[in-house]
């Protein structure tokens, strides 16, 4: 029923950000009027780098930013984005479910899709190549289905393409 | 010597052995009123004979005695023991004058009628009554019941308790007032009959064979409440009432003390009840039981005897279900009916009733056998019109909020 | 003058306020419900209970224009010719929507929710909320979790108005609460590891308006409606806090802070709030007592002033015979130590009594509890390392009487160089292994040797020892006499920052005990029971530095240092 | 307080007619009244020789007991609803935390002093999970008053007792659920005045 959180310390042999991820966080410190402000760039360069933001990194961007943990944790939270649990895959594809690209059958692409790499949604496949998610409109409904894999947009899905890039996904 | 002995021992054994079954006979009605069985488990003790709850009377006598005898620190210690052996006295001692009976022939042979030896005898039948011939008897009784008042006073104040006080101060209050319009009623009566003696005043009715209920149905009433108020029975129970004066003056006894009054309360009743017999009901007369006292024989003795105590048994019966009748009276009420209602009563009762004394006598010889009957009808028509005037002009103030064009004097809002 | 107009009633703002619509309708007698608004903390306009409609009147036309949409009056300024309606049928269907939609996601576990019977929830549904219910809700038990030591969380009656996690950011400064997953399935959370545990920790308790927030210390104790509340002074340091005691049938059960702007605002610190446990201690000291030959003997209370009479005038008289006043034949040398938990009541009543025997008797300042140091919050709240109520009124009662401040250890050295006859201290000292709530042990090491041994110079004299708790100077003495908690008493404390503030007592003392007022005025032939607002009055009379203390005090005290050339 | 008080609300005395003054209408009607009652049937059950009959056992309110959940724990979650309700104040209830998963709260002791209770029927009334209620027992009987003060074991034995002959007066009562189904379901199939328990 209860469960007790205990106030651990950090044992600084632990850290996981590295001294590249703190000094490219630091490089930002100049352009925002705040520290609270670099928030968000800090998540995504630890994000970028770790492809996750695990709790541990959570404690040490506020010690960087000067805040409590609890005040960036809110914030991450709001965002589906970063995921805390496990990294996800070298390449991270999202497959619009919206209207467009879920009249035009996103979602039995989808679902064929995690058919194809034996995984659910949300999952990484087991060499961590690739992790597999729904998204919200991707803003290219022309092309529906789409689905963004990294920073590269696929459109008009079928299975046959969405075979091709099971076997090579690259972001 | 003997003979007023033995009656004294019979009055008071039977008058208390009455007092404790009229708390039975009270309890059973009040049980009735409302629908309950009353006191029913007492019987024989020891057995699971019941009779009725016949033993309650001395289930609860034996109660009365062992209870403590509890004397409370505040009390005016002779006082309060003074208090209920005055009033019980008092109560008792009416009793002197007032016939429980007729008469007892003189001899036991006299079974069914008479016989010469009896006739010759100088020893005349026995009146049944401690004190025969007593000329002042309703005077007498007058006198004693007053002093009764004396007891619940000296209660009310040797408790020491502003309830208790209170009660006392009703009570004296209350017997005052309503001892005008019972002495109007009484005296309208002695009037009729020309005596105070009650046996005299019995005879009177029982000889003519009507009773004065029936001459002077407005004197009956106004007795008959009066004695009411006088006895402190619902609904003019205001020296006690239970609900306001938690028991009035003898809320601060218990045990044998508690006993002496109750037993004296219900001694009045009594008195009372044998007053309305014997003034307005005939006492032991029903038609075919009259005649002189020298020839009544065993039979008439014992059948007067029965009569008397069926009819005062009767009034009390109808003490107790009043009492289940009618709310308590509020006690400003209570004195408005004493002063405005019942004073005038009575006193038209008294006029009327010297009226047509006065009338018959005089119109006996002309009318004859009609004398009765006018009279009769004329007495029914000042009671049914006097009842209708003063109904109609008594003055009913049932608002007693300050009045403004009257001046009253600041009272302290602390008070 | 600026002039707002609420429901058409025209209220009178001062130029320099900064009021927002929900402050200034209730200075009209108008409230405006609300949950996140917070007069000690940011605004959000999250709750959207306090929707109202606004407009503008223009100076000139008097032509009043109203905004289209309802606006949050919790962050709609208050400025002249500002006009706001809080009871129009538009507000109210704002407020029943938001009242229904807050209630479908809550659990309506009432019974078994501490907050009912203060709960927002509740009273603002009982008032604007829908008086039908058109979703099929059923009961079901709140999740709950653990924030802290102190604080428990159900999370299912939270309605997200995020006071909590605002007060730990601004005032308290931790920011341990945050809200996590906001959007539809947020939760208010600690950072794992982070749990919440900062000394204001308390407050989020109290600035729920629903039953989301628990406190562990109070978690079922008692239903709230049969608790009886007493505005009291708390006793924890020498802030003084304005508190209320919340007690049943004179048991204690929470304590929480009164709104003082002067004090403390609107907070107060677990150690003050967790710190009434001693009260109801079943060490505490209980009877009178008297060594007579080496024994002791009980002494009834009855008795006391004949027994004391002795003990400080050296001469003995029958307690059927009153004793006589001002005798003191053998001119004997006496002292008293006035405790600073004392009111000021109380330690004027104790030195009159004393200077009857002796008027040059010495008049010493009790020891000051001392416990780290002062500890400052970013909105000013202080917890004071002096973990005394009422040093500040002593020592100006002191310097009114005798000139100087005597402290503890200088008398305790006058008394080793001559030993004083007779001496009378005063206690009041919560135990000395007492902890403050978040189990460290505060005593100092003075504090820690006094409870062992006595100190030199008072083992000759005849002492008359008045506490809460058994020390060595409790055992050393020839007169006990037990003391009353803060709570037991009535009288005024001075805080830190020299505001007198006045209270009664909030709950009687175990029985046997008397409290110290009652006591002196008893001693000093006082008719009637112990009333300090009459002995308050005679110190503001005779003492120049309690001046401001006449009249009544209102309830958030009075500055000493008022009028006063310092 | 005076008679010119304000707060005093004076009521006019109603207006007597004739046959009021004349106190003999009133009077018959009275004496009718009584003796009416003198002679009908009485309505007294001599006790222990007569047992009295409980026309409904559901509404009749006796001895108390603390109803049992489906797994025999107490019903009760110490709300103090109870406590609160009760005019006689002789309910006394130590509400601690529950040691179950399904329930946050549970009274630790629950005792009542049957000597005290004026058997009104509002601790009944007043509980939300229907945990009290009040059996058709009568015959309420004690050698002394400790003896007359239930606790929780002595009311939930009273339930054992009672339980096959008098079944819970809300046996339909929706299980609690879970934060998990507690969804709202998808219909309004309830209508407002049943909803919830």
């Amino acid at each position: 029923m209860t469960n007790q959180p205990a106030k651990t310390e950090t044992p600084a042999g632990q850290r996981v950000l590295s001294d590249a991820i703190v000094a490219e966080i630091k490089a930002y410190f100049p352009r925002y009027p705040t520290l609270q402000a670099v928030t968000l760039p800090a998540l995504h360069v630890v994000n970028a780098h770790l492809r996750h933001v695990p709790l541990q990194a959570v404690v040490e961007i506020a010690e960087l930013l000067e805040l409590a943990p609890a005040q960036i944790q809110d914030t991450l939270s709001f965002y589906g984005f970063f995921k805390q649990d496990a990294p996800h895959g070298e390449t991270r594809a999202w497959v619009c479910r919206s209207v467009s690209c879920a009249l035009r059958g996103g979602e039995e692409i989808f679902a064929y899709m995690c058919q194809k790499a034996g995984i659910e949604p949300g999952q990484t496949t087991d060499d961590g190549k690739l992790t597999l998610e729904f998204g919200e409109c991707l803003g290219a409904c022309e092309f529906a289905p789409c689905m963004l894999a990294g920073d590269t947009l696929h459109k008009n899905l079928t299975e046959e393409s969405a075979g091709k890039f099971l076997q090579s996904p690259t972001g | 010597m003997l003979e007023p002995l033995i009656k004294i021992a019979v009055l008071l054994g039977g008058l208390m052995t009455a007092a404790a079954y009229f708390v039975l006979l009270e309890r059973w009605i009040a049980a009735w009123v409302q629908d309950r069985l009353g006191p029913n488990r007492v019987g024989v003790p020891l057995t699971r004979i019941r009779l009725f709850g016949l033993g309650q009377p001395m289930a609860d006598g034996g109660k009365f005695i062992l209870k403590e005898e509890f004397m409370p620190a505040h009390v005016d210690k002779r006082l309060f023991l003074l208090a209920p052996i005055s009033i019980l006295a008092a109560a008792l001692a009416v009793f002197a004058v007032i016939p429980f009976g007729s008469v007892l022939p003189a001899s036991v042979y006299t079974l069914f009628g008479q016989d010469a030896a009896t006739v010759a005898s100088t020893e005349g039948p026995v009146p049944l009554v401690v004190a025969p011939g007593v000329d002042v008897g309703l005077l007498y009784v007058f006198a004693l019941s007053s002093i009764a008042v004396y007891g619940v006073i000296v209660g009310g104040w040797a408790s020491n308790n502003k309830y208790s006080f209170l009660g006392g101060l009703r009570s004296s209050a209350q017997l005052i007032s309503y001892e005008l319009p019972l002495g109007l009623a009484i005296l309208s009566v002695v009037l009729a009959s020309g005596s105070m003696n009650l046996d005299e005043i019995v005879h009177r009715q029982a000889d003519s064979g009507v009773w004065f209920i029936f001459t002077q149905p407005l004197g009956f009433v106004v007795f008959v409440i009066a004695a009411f108020a006088e006895a402190a029975r619902l609904p003019f129970d205001l020296p006690e009432c239970e609900q306001e004066l938690i028991g009035g003056y003898h809320t601060e006894y218990t045990g044998m003390k508690l006993l002496l009054f109750l037993v004296a309360e219900f001694l009045h009743m009594i008195t009372a009840a044998f007053l309305i017999v014997l003034l307005f009901l005939g006492g032991w007369h029903i038609w075919g039981l009259a005649g002189p006292d020298e020839q009544v024989t065993w039979v008439g003795a014992v059948g007067r005897l029965i009569v008397l105590h069926l009819k005062v048994t009767g009034v009390i019966v109808f003490f107790m279900v009043v009492r289940w009748s009618w709310p308590r009276f509020r006690f400003d009420q209570l004195m408005a009916l004493a002063w405005k209602v019942m004073l005038p009563l009575g006193m038209i009762n008294l006029v009327a009733v010297a009226i047509f004394e006065e009338l018959s006598l005089a119109l006996q010889s002309q009318l004859g056998g009609w004398t009765l009957a006018i009279s009769l009808l004329g007495s029914w028509l000042v009671c049914l019109g006097a009842w209708f005037g003063v109904a109609y002009a008594t003055p009913m103030i049932g608002d007693n909020r300050v009045r403004k064009d009257i001046h009253t004097y600041e009272v302290d809002p602390q008070i | 003058m600026a002039i707002v107009l609420i429901d058409g009633q025209e209220i009178e703002i001062g130029d320099d306020e900064r009021l927002n619509g929900i402050q200034v309708a209730a200075r009209a007698g108008v409230e405006v419900p609300h949950y996140c608004w917070h007069p000690g903390l940011s605004v959000v306009a999250s709750c959207r209970m306090c929707l109202v409609e606004t407009g503008k009147r223009d100076a000139d036309s008097g032509e009043i224009s109203m905004l289209p949409k309802l606006v949050p009056g919790c962050q709609t300024p208050a400025r002249d010719g500002t006009v706001f309606v809080t009871d129009s049928e538009k507000v109210r269907q704002a407020r029943a929507m938001v009242e229904e939609d807050l209630l479908i996601r809550h659990p309506v576990d009432c019974p078994i929710c501490d907050k009912a019977g203060e709960c927002h929830l509740q009273d603002y549904h009982f008032e604007h909320g829908r008086p039908e219910r058109r979703a099929d809700i059923k009961p079901f038990h709140s999740r709950r979790r653990e924030l802290g030591e102190t604080v428990t969380l159900f999370v299912d009656r939270c309605v997200m108005c995020t006071r909590c996690v605002r007060f730990t950011r601004e005032v308290s400064g931790d920011a341990e609460l945050m809200v996590v997953h906001r959007g539809a399935h947020e939760e208010i959370d600690v950072f794992p590891g982070f749990p919440l545990e900062n000394k204001l920790s308390g407050n989020v308790v109290d600035l729920c308006p629903v039953g989301a927030l628990g406190d562990l210390d109070f978690l079922y104790s008692q239903r709230v409606w049969f608790m009886k509340q007493h505005a009291s002074v708390c006793a924890g340091c020498s802030t003084g806090c304005s508190i209320q005691v919340e007690e049943n049938q004179d048991r204690i059960h929470r304590l929480k802070p009164r709104e003082n702007p002067h004090v403390n605002q609107w907070w107060m610190c677990d150690e003050g709030r967790y710190g009434w446990k001693y009260v109801h201690d079943n060490a505490r000291c209980l009877a009178p007592q008297q060594k007579t030959e080496g024994a002791w003997q009980p002494l009834d209370w009855s008795d006391a002033p004949a027994v004391l009479h002795a003990a400080l005038s050296g001469e003995n008289c029958s307690p059927e015979n009153s004793p006589p006043k001002n005798s003191n034949p053998k001119k004997r040398r006496l002292a008293a130590v006035l405790s600073p938990f004392l009111t000021v009541e109380e330690a004027y009543l104790l030195a009159t009594y004393i200077r009857q025997y002796d008027e040059n008797a010495v008049l010493a300042l009790g020891r000051i509890p001392q416990a780290g140091a002062d500890e400052s919050f970013p909105n000013g709240f202080t917890i004071r390392a002096e973990k005394c109520p009422n040093r500040r009124g002593v020592e100006m009662l002191l310097s009114a009487l005798t000139g100087d401040v005597l402290s503890w250890e200088s008398f305790l050295e006058q008394a080793a160089e001559t030993p004083f006859d007779a001496v009378w201290i005063t206690g009041g000292y919560p135990p000395v292994n007492g902890n403050d709530g978040a189990g460290e042990d505060v005593a100092s090491e003075e504090e820690k040797s006094l409870a062992t041994e006595l100190p030199a110079g008072l083992a000759s004299s005849t002492l008359i020892v008045q506490d809460l708790f058994d020390s060595a100077l409790w055992r050393q003495a020839d007169i006990q006499l037990p003391s009353a908690a803060f709570v037991e008493r009535s009288g005024s404390f001075v805080n830190a920052g020299n505001r007198l503030q006045s209270f009664e007592w909030a709950i009687r003392p175990p029985a046997g005990v008397m409290t110290e007022g009652q006591l002196y005025w008893r001693l000093l032939d006082r008719d009637g029971l112990y009333n300090a607002r009459r002995v308050l009055e005679d110190v503001a009379r005779e003492h120049i530095a309690f001046a401001a203390a006449s009249g009544e005090i209102p309830a958030t005290g009075r500055d000493l240092l008022l009028n006063q050339l310092v | 307080m005076q008679a010119t008080d304000p707060d005093i609300q004076w009521v006019e005395p109603p207006k007597l007619g004739l046959g009021e003054r004349m106190y003999l209408p009133l009077f018959l009607q009275g004496l009718t009244t009584t003796t009416k009652h003198l002679v009908s049937a009485k309505v007294t059950v001599s006790y222990p020789d007569q047992e009295p009959e409980i026309d409904n056992p559901l509404i009749y309110r006796g001895v108390h007991r603390l109803n049992r959940d489906e797994q025999g724990r107490v019903k009760c979650v110490a709300c103090f609803l109870c406590a609160t309700a009760c005019p006689a104040h002789c309910i006394d209830i130590l509400g601690v935390e529950s040691p179950w998963e399904d329930r946050e709260k549970y009274p630790e002791s629950f005792t009542i002093d049957e000597l005290r209770c004026i058997f009104c029927g509002m601790c009944e009334q007043a509980c939300p999970v229907d945990a009290i209620e009040l059996t058709s027992l009568y015959n309420l009987t004690g050698r002394s008053r400790e003896e007359m003060i239930f606790d929780k074991e002595k009311l939930l034995s009273v339930y054992d007792a009672t339980k096959d002959k008098e079944p819970m007066k809300s046996a339909q009562l929706p299980p609690v659920t879970t934060p998990s189904t507690a969804t709202p379901s998808t219909a309004t199939s309830t209508s407002p005045t049943e909803g919830g328990a």
